[in-house]
């Protein structure tokens, strides 16, 4: 079981700002592949990853990095801070 | 070193005057404050953040400008939730023996703060909500630092 | 946009505060404050200025800012006579639609302020009082306007 | 009859801040010639005039600059404001 977390539109598209996801997925691409395969609002959310950033753990990742040990993945768009 | 993410308004001028106070051996102090600019019929912003994340993130930039220059102090305040047209959403502050630290690490935070901290700005109009767009422009301000 | 050359104290915080509160449109503030860097056993600094022409020549430094860059707003206070150490001796603040414009002009204002204003510092150790030598970094500073 | 300031050394130097002066230099450099000329004081300030600056009627000018019209002269090191 891994916590995800969704920010901004990302998490107005799913309809939720967090839920735990039970993955097999080796990576982020994997569970992204899994969480698109849901339903039609995570695939519209998921639709093009390079409009999205992705923490493990609190960390920016990039979507190769492996999901070995993380327990809390966010899914944002770009930051806009400041 | 200070990091603080808030709801609450915070008193720019105290900040400022205080941070200086306590930057003993400081030749030179630089602040930046961004505010919602009242422009294009905009009624208020959202900031939403990711709790946590947001804390370690601005910490880790703070670190990196501490390892770049000489800095006696830095400090970084940002708000998130509602806030109306004309109000303060951020600020920072750097110290520094001398002045090209003060401004270079204080525009360093500010480049980085604007990309790489997790906060997302929706900006409310008459006609409706919108999520503020990340511009190249601003993840382009990294390449120079 | 406003000078102020004078002997007394200023309150850093209160001007930032009062500065930004009048800005309006602003989404930008920039300050900077100048501070008696209390080292090398310095006991006390005495700023010596060209009355009248001060005030000119910072009023000049301004107009170049405002034409230069995208400026709201733009305040320096100087002062003159005898500082202790940690006490300010001058400040800027810069108000701009944007961050990099008020940036840009702040350090535009430093930079054309140590070089082209009239004043003269003196700085008193146990040993005697000295004038502070214009260092040739300051005047390279200038180059890159 | 010109007003003649110094500030900061070249007032310490010389012994005091301004004076009202009388003459028919041409330009700023002649002026130096003659204040030089007066006394070891003079010398010593003026010097090493790539040292000085040169103000004329509150403006920043250079030291060939011609005195006709001008009415205050500013004899100073260069600036350490800020």
């Amino acid at each position: 079981m891994i916590d995800v977390l969704y920010f901004a539109w990302v998490r107005e598209r799913i309809g939720l700002p967090r839920e735990q996801v039970e993955t097999r997925a080796a990576t982020v691409a994997g569970l992204v592949d899994e969480l698109r395969a849901r339903e039609e609002r995570y695939a519209a959310a998921f639709a093009d990853t390079s409009a999205l950033r992705v923490a493990l753990d609190q960390e920016l990742a990039d979507f190769d990095a492996p999901l070995a040990g993380v327990r809390e993945v966010a899914f944002f768009p770009p930051m806009t801070g400041g | 070193m200070g990091v603080r993410v808030q709801a609450a308004p915070f008193d720019q001028g105290a900040e400022i005057a205080a941070f200086t106070a306590a930057a003993a051996g400081a030749g030179a102090v630089v602040s930046f404050t961004g505010i919602v600019r009242p422009d294009h019929g905009l009624t208020g912003m959202e900031i939403e953040h990711y709790p946590g994340m947001t804390e370690k993130a601005i910490r880790s930039i703070l670190d990196q400008a501490v390892r770049r220059w000489s800095l006696v102090d830095g400090l970084v305040v940002h708000r998130y939730g509602l806030l109306a047209p004309g109000e303060a959403i951020m600020m920072v502050a750097t110290a520094a023996p001398h002045r090209g630290d003060a401004f270079a690490a204080a525009e360093f935070l500010m480049d980085y703060l604007k990309s790489r901290a997790p906060f997302w700005k929706k900006e409310s109009r008459d006609g409706g909500a919108t999520w503020v767009a990340a511009r190249e422009a601003d993840e382009d301000a990294l390449k120079r630092w």
